[in-house]
């Protein structure tokens, strides 16, 4: 038989100036089940919750209600007392009368009239209530960061020094992302390379960090601390081991033509490179696609020349497993492609680029050696037309969301040619100045009255190449309120950010939510910007939104921080609200498991002795439920229910809305 | 039959007077309890007639509870959570908001429709909007009269 | 055509979002109105997905209505009136009805006039009207909509 | 396809004659019937949208109700500016049915606007895929083309369908097929000025001098076009373009239907190729 105690607060007046709480606790001792009533000044103060502790001993309670104030301001609290007087916590639980009773209404005698009624349904609930006990999960401690840009980079360095092992997953053959291809970085105009490449080789000669470059992520299962990660180590045809990096076998390659993406199409590379001379790994890859003895089985060059014997033409992919405690996502981002756009010539005049082909001219170690050349015919532009949000807050482009970064780095582009080119002419179309953050502003100012860039405020309507050459830049001066026609030798578009294009599909491997535009989703936009919902997967630099480098690597450190904290514990509590399964009504018809936001659970095999399989039911993982319960009402058989908030725990809260004293009168028949 | 038509009418007239409706709000822990409890950290003044049940998540919200709520004497129903894109669970609100679009359709079918069934979005922000919501509904249930008119003693005070 | 314009579209736009009297006296008598071509390239390419093409007619509608078109757009006007006598009088529009009243109308009479016997040449120029038997009841509908646009 | 409701509208029987002619011949080879409207009036063009909104969707609205009650499904309206008010009438009378209801009134004639209209470009594509194709002849080889869309073939919300508003290709393939070359410009979707070549000539001229320039640097020999208007500015005023100097070698302006036309091998005057003011018969290596 239920034994219940029930604590009712005053909240100094706060409670008491609306409900009468003597009548309140008279009410409540007649319920059935309650062997104690009290009430009380300040339940939450020291001697209160001695009288809870006491009266848990002294009549033996089996459940505790205390009405007073919110749960989410004081149940913790409670529960703590209860486990103290030797009662399972979860078997408390709090009736809210000051927010939802005392606070919002005036009339004494409803407000104390709900009152019972909130007291009597969290009586009746709490005679439900089962002893339970919080999940407890161990802890790998190495974390997975996946993305070898600044962010990644930073995060991986944090925890490292930390004292915990890293993996550092990189797609390309290395890592430094976006930030290793621009020339200077705004506002103080440092060398972007000089700043990043010393991180790059501490990265690399960490002893806790290991490196995968060339890696992609296939798979990731498990929860939070103890998550197994499936990366797929891409055939590289070099032997890292043995390759020093000498350069013979690229200098020798004899397929010199193609692209480099690094330099944004501008400049080339051979089909055995490395990336970038700073490149870290500092070894060299094979290009599958355009290497002549891996596509016609004839050249080999390379494997000639090397004097290590590195180059190994049947290495193939590798999917190797990771055991992970956190993951990180730093996945960073990609550059709008501006084609999408006919009135801007399509993507198909040469003389109209993105910004990182303008960071790639503007750099020392770039194609032109950091000389202002244009593309289509190597002549130094007199006039550069600098177009912002190209692709960013245009609503007919799918993206309603201003890019952040624009602003400062077209300032940074206009100021550069300005000291490059001499007398050249940069004139910049503008939606706003968004220049918000330490000296940014003051950078844009510069820019216009040193360096002399023209700021247009208006849009760009459309852009050609006329016959002689000149790029014509046709546009709106809404300041004047006059069409302007700028021509032009180079036209520098500044194409939104966008997420990179395979960053949902590791959203979804990992149950992490991500917003209309494919940016991941944090837990909370204003406390907690650096967790995701999942708990375990933490958020570093542009994939959670757009962010230039302070705010990326201020990210990724906090992310490092929250890592480090998930790790400082051998092992994890967990509130144990989770679902749970009957498996001998359980018929296996999957919709819990279609169902569950966070794959917790999964198909059980009941097998007899022999292990002959008779049945096959639903198991919730209890690592992974997250207790939302949506699996339980989308359960046909009723055999789900919930730790906590059970079906018959709200049955009866619900069968206290009619009150006892009020039977129904027979209905008379027809 | 015709006597028992006048003698229901009758009853419903009575019952109008003493009327007070009893709404059950069902609510998600995340959002829309927070947002009550904004209501009163802001002392909005709301009709008393509202009784919250708190749940994890919308997504936990079986039909069969809202069934259970009618046939318990409440006069409305209320779901709400967090918005759309908002959810805690990540997804428990669209799994809700899909089961009362079909939902409501059949318990409208079976009568219960108009002023009896509330769905809304009221986040952990929005304690004024909680409490709008509360009045409004409240109101619209006095003017409905009570659920069940055929047994009037249902809610009598 | 914005070239030609005195009040750029954007900025009837925000004279719009505007809406007083001195903005709306603006708007409804600017050149603006009578040399939008209708080609549409402004709904096109609005990054807020706004129609000033439609936004435009309706001012022009009231322009035409409240007679606020300024004196230097009268050729506009006469071409519209002409094109409307034309094709209210016949039920279809035919050139040489279009032009002879357009003539009339601006006072403009010598431009083009070379052009006239060429089009005759090729056939691009008939002196017969282009009556259509249901003119009776376009005309009913010119009245109808008239009608409604006094009220 | 064996027949298609015709609306020619009112240009066709004058000023964009060519059109008429060379749709009707090309549509004769490949065996479709033009069921033409009858009694139809004048779509009210942009005169009527320009100083009255009931007249701008009535007067399409009575064309649209006659079709349907002649039985008609699809319409065809070659002329691209009869297109854009037909097509917009019927998009939005689809999303406001109260307007339908108000016309109906209006008119004294019921609709339930099940007419679909189609314009040149996507009549031409299906005569091509239906089997023109093969009957093309006498293909222009190498001939140049400029592809000139201008503004109601390009744009239009809802009325232009499953083409780039910005960079539009739904002509190329037809003159790929009728043996000619697509060469890139700038200027495919500029407007030429349209209904204000009598009004505001000189503007008109400026439009147009910038088209037929950018078409002649591009290397094109011809600009192609699927608009009335833009046919008799391009095509009427290079004289006046001449005169203000800034002209070029003399371009021909043809319909792509007339294109198509040459390349089936049908008579060029059948299609009213020696109607043109600039000359066009030079491009089958004759004079007028």
């Amino acid at each position: 038989m239920a034994r219940v105690g029930v604590f009712i607060c005053h909240c100094g007046e706060n409670i008491a100036r609306t409900v009468d709480v003597a009548a309140a606790a008279a009410a409540a001792a007649k319920f059935p089940g309650v062997v104690y009533s009290v009430d009380y000044k300040y339940m939450c103060s020291d001697p209160g919750q001695q009288l809870v502790r006491k009266a848990i001993a002294d009549h033996k309670l089996t459940g505790v209600v205390v009405a007073a104030c919110s749960p989410r301001m004081h149940e913790t609290t409670f529960r703590r007392a209860a486990a103290a007087a030797g009662l399972n916590p979860y078997l408390l639980e709090m009736a809210n009368v000051r927010e939802h009773c005392a606070w919002v209404h005036s009339d004494r005698a409803a407000a104390t009239a709900k009152a019972i009624d909130l007291i009597r349904a969290m009586v009746e609930k709490v005679k439900r209530n089962r002893a339970l006990h919080p999940i407890s999960v161990p802890v790998e401690p190495t974390a997975v960061v996946i993305g070898g840009g600044i962010a990644g980079i930073q995060a991986a360095l944090d925890i490292a020094t930390g004292g915990k092992k890293v993996v550092l997953i990189e797609k390309s053959p290395s890592i430094g992302g976006h930030m290793a291809r621009l020339s200077e970085t705004f506002p103080t105009l440092d060398c972007s390379q000089c700043i990043l490449t010393p991180r790059m080789v501490e990265v690399a000669n960490h002893p806790n960090i290991t490196l995968m470059t060339y890696s992609e992520v296939e798979a990731v299962a498990g929860f939070v601390g103890n998550f197994e990660v499936t990366v797929r180590r891409k055939a590289r045809y070099v032997d890292l081991a043995k390759c020093t990096g000498c350069g013979e076998c690229w200098s020798k390659c004899p397929n010199k033509k193609i692209p480099s993406e690094f330099d944004a199409r501008l400049g080339n590379r051979t089909a055995i490179y490395r990336v970038s001379p700073q490149a870290v790994p500092n070894q060299p890859v094979i290009d599958a696609q355009r290497c002549l003895m891996l596509t016609k089985g004839r050249c080999g060059v390379c494997a000639k020349v090397c004097p290590r014997e590195a180059i190994n033409f049947k290495d193939a992919d590798e999917l190797v497993k990771v055991k992970a405690g956190a993951i990180v996502l730093a996945t960073g981002f990609e550059l709008w492609d501006h084609s999408a756009y006919g009135e801007y010539g399509a993507g198909r005049i040469a003389d109209v680029i993105d910004g990182f082909a303008f960071e790639r001219l503007a750099s020392a170690s770039g194609p032109t050696s950091g000389e202002i050349r244009r593309p289509s015919d190597g002549a130094t532009p007199k006039t550069v037309v600098f177009v912002q949000c190209c692709g960013s807050r245009d609503e007919k482009a799918g993206r309603k969301y201003c890019s952040k970064i624009c602003c400062m780095y077209t300032a940074k582009h206009a100021m550069l040619y300005a000291h490059k080119v001499h007398g050249g002419r940069a004139v910049v179309f503008y939606m706003d100045v968004r220049a918000a953050g330490k000296g940014y502003d003051e950078f844009v100012r510069r820019a216009v009255e040193k360096d002399g860039a023209e700021y247009i405020r208006g849009r760009v309507s459309k852009i050609y190449r006329r016959s002689d050459g000149k790029i014509i830049v046709r546009g709106a001066d809404t300041l004047a309120g006059t069409p302007v026609t700028i021509e032009a030798d180079l036209v520098v578009l500044a194409d939104a950010i966008v997420p990179r294009t395979d960053a949902q599909k590791l959203a979804r491997m990992l149950g992490v939510a991500y917003d209309a535009d494919g940016f991941f989703s944090e837990a909370h936009p204003k406390l907690r910007p650096v967790e995701t919902a999942v708990a375990g997967v933490y958020l570093a630099g542009v994939c959670q939104g757009p962010k230039d480098i302070p705010e990326s690597v201020a990210q990724a450190s906090a992310a490092a921080a929250k890592v480090l904290g998930l790790f400082a514990r051998p092992k994890l509590e967990r509130e144990p609200v989770i679902a749970r399964v009957n498996r001998t009504t359980c018929a296996h018809c999957r919709a819990c498991i279609n169902a569950c936001p966070y794959k917790a659970i999964e198909d059980f095999n009941i097998v007899d002795r022999s292990g002959k399989l008779l049945r096959v039911v639903a198991n919730v993982n209890e690592g992974l439920c997250q207790g939302c319960g949506t699996c339980v009402s989308v359960c046909r058989s009723k055999s789900m229910d919930l730790d906590g908030f059970t079906d018959e725990q709200v049955y009866l809260q619900i069968a206290t809305l009619e009150p006892e004293e009020s039977p129904l009168p027979a209905r008379s028949s027809p | 039959m015709e006597k028992i038509e006048v003698q229901t009418e009758v009853k419903t007239e009575n019952t109008r007077e003493a009327f007070d409706p009893r709404l059950v709000a069902f609510v998600c822990n995340w959002c829309t309890y927070a947002g009550a409890d904004l209501a009163g950290t802001s002392r909005l003044q709301y009709a008393p007639n509202v009784r919250i049940i708190k749940l994890p998540c919308t997504g936990r919200i079986d039909p069969l509870l809202v069934l259970k709520a009618f046939e318990g004497g409440a006069d409305a129903v209320l779901i709400s959570g967090c918005h759309p894109g908002d959810c805690h669970y990540t997804s428990g609100n669209y799994h809700a908001r899909r089961r009362w679009s079909v939902f409501g359709k059949l318990l409208a079918f079976a009568g219960i429709g108009g002023h009896r069934l509330y769905f809304s979005w009221v986040s952990a922000a929005e304690g004024q909007k909680f409490a709008d919501l509360i009045n409004s509904i409240t109101k619209e249930v006095l003017a409905a009269g009570p659920f069940d008119p055929i047994n009037p003693a249902r809610r009598r005070i | 055509m914005a070239k030609y314009m005195d009040l750029m579209p954007h900025q009837i736009m925000r004279l719009v979002q505007i809406g007083d009297a001195p903005a709306e006296e603006k708007v409804l008598g600017c050149a603006a109105l009578w040399s939008c071509a209708g080609c549409l390239t402004c709904t096109q390419r609005c990054p807020k997905e706004l129609d000033p093409a439609a936004v435009m007619d309706v001012l022009r509608q009231m322009a035409y209505d409240r007679k606020k078109a300024p004196p230097n757009q009268k050729k506009v006007l006469a071409f519209h009136q002409a094109f409307l006598k034309t094709v209210e009088s016949a039920g279809r529009m035919s050139e040489f009805s279009l032009v002879r009243r357009y003539k009339m109308a601006s006072l403009d009479f010598m431009s083009d006039v070379a052009l006239v016997p060429a089009m005759f040449a090729r056939g691009k120029l008939k002196f017969s009207d282009h009556k259509t038997p249901g003119r009776k009841e376009v005309q009913r509908i010119f009245a109808a909509c008239r009608k409604k646009g006094d009220r | 396809m064996k027949s298609i409701g015709y609306y020619p509208g009112c240009a066709l029987a004058c000023s964009g004659i060519e059109l008429d002619l060379s749709i009707r011949a090309l549509s004769r080879l490949a065996g479709v019937e033009l069921r033409e409207v009858e009694d139809w009036n004048c779509c009210g063009a942009s005169s009527a949208h320009s100083t009255g909104h009931e007249l701008a969707v009535a007067l399409p609205y009575r064309v649209l109700a006659l079709a349907e009650a002649q039985g008609q499904t699809e319409l065809l309206a070659p002329c691209a500016s009869c297109f854009s008010r037909l097509k917009g009438t019927l998009v939005r009378l689809r999303r406001n049915p109260e307007m339908l209801e108000k016309m109906a009134g209006l008119t004294g004639r019921p609709c339930r606007n099940s007419v679909s209209v189609v314009n040149v470009l996507e009549y031409l594509s299906r005569l091509l895929k239906d089997g023109l194709a093969d009957k093309l002849a006498a293909p222009l080889k190498g001939v140049k083309v400029a592809a000139y869309y201008g503004c109601l073939l390009s744009r239009g919300e809802g009325i232009i369908e499953g083409d780039d508003p910005e960079n539009p290709t739904g002509m190329e393939a037809a003159i790929r097929a009728a043996g000619c070359e697509v060469v890139p410009w700038n200027f495919a979707t500029e407007c030429c000025g349209g209904a204000f070549s009598l009004a505001k000539t000189e503007a008109v001229v400026d439009l147009s001098a910038a088209i037929l320039g950018d078409a002649e640097k591009a290397g094109a020999q011809m600009i192609v076009t699927g608009c009335p208007m833009c046919h008799s500015n391009l095509d009427m005023r290079q004289r006046a373009v001449n005169a203000v100097g800034r002209g070029t070698r003399p371009m021909p302006i043809l319909y792509l239907s007339e294109l198509l036309g040459l390349a089936a091998g049908i008579d060029p005057k059948t299609i009213g190729l020696d109607r043109h003011f600039t000359d066009a018969m030079c491009v089958v290596g004759r004079s007028v």
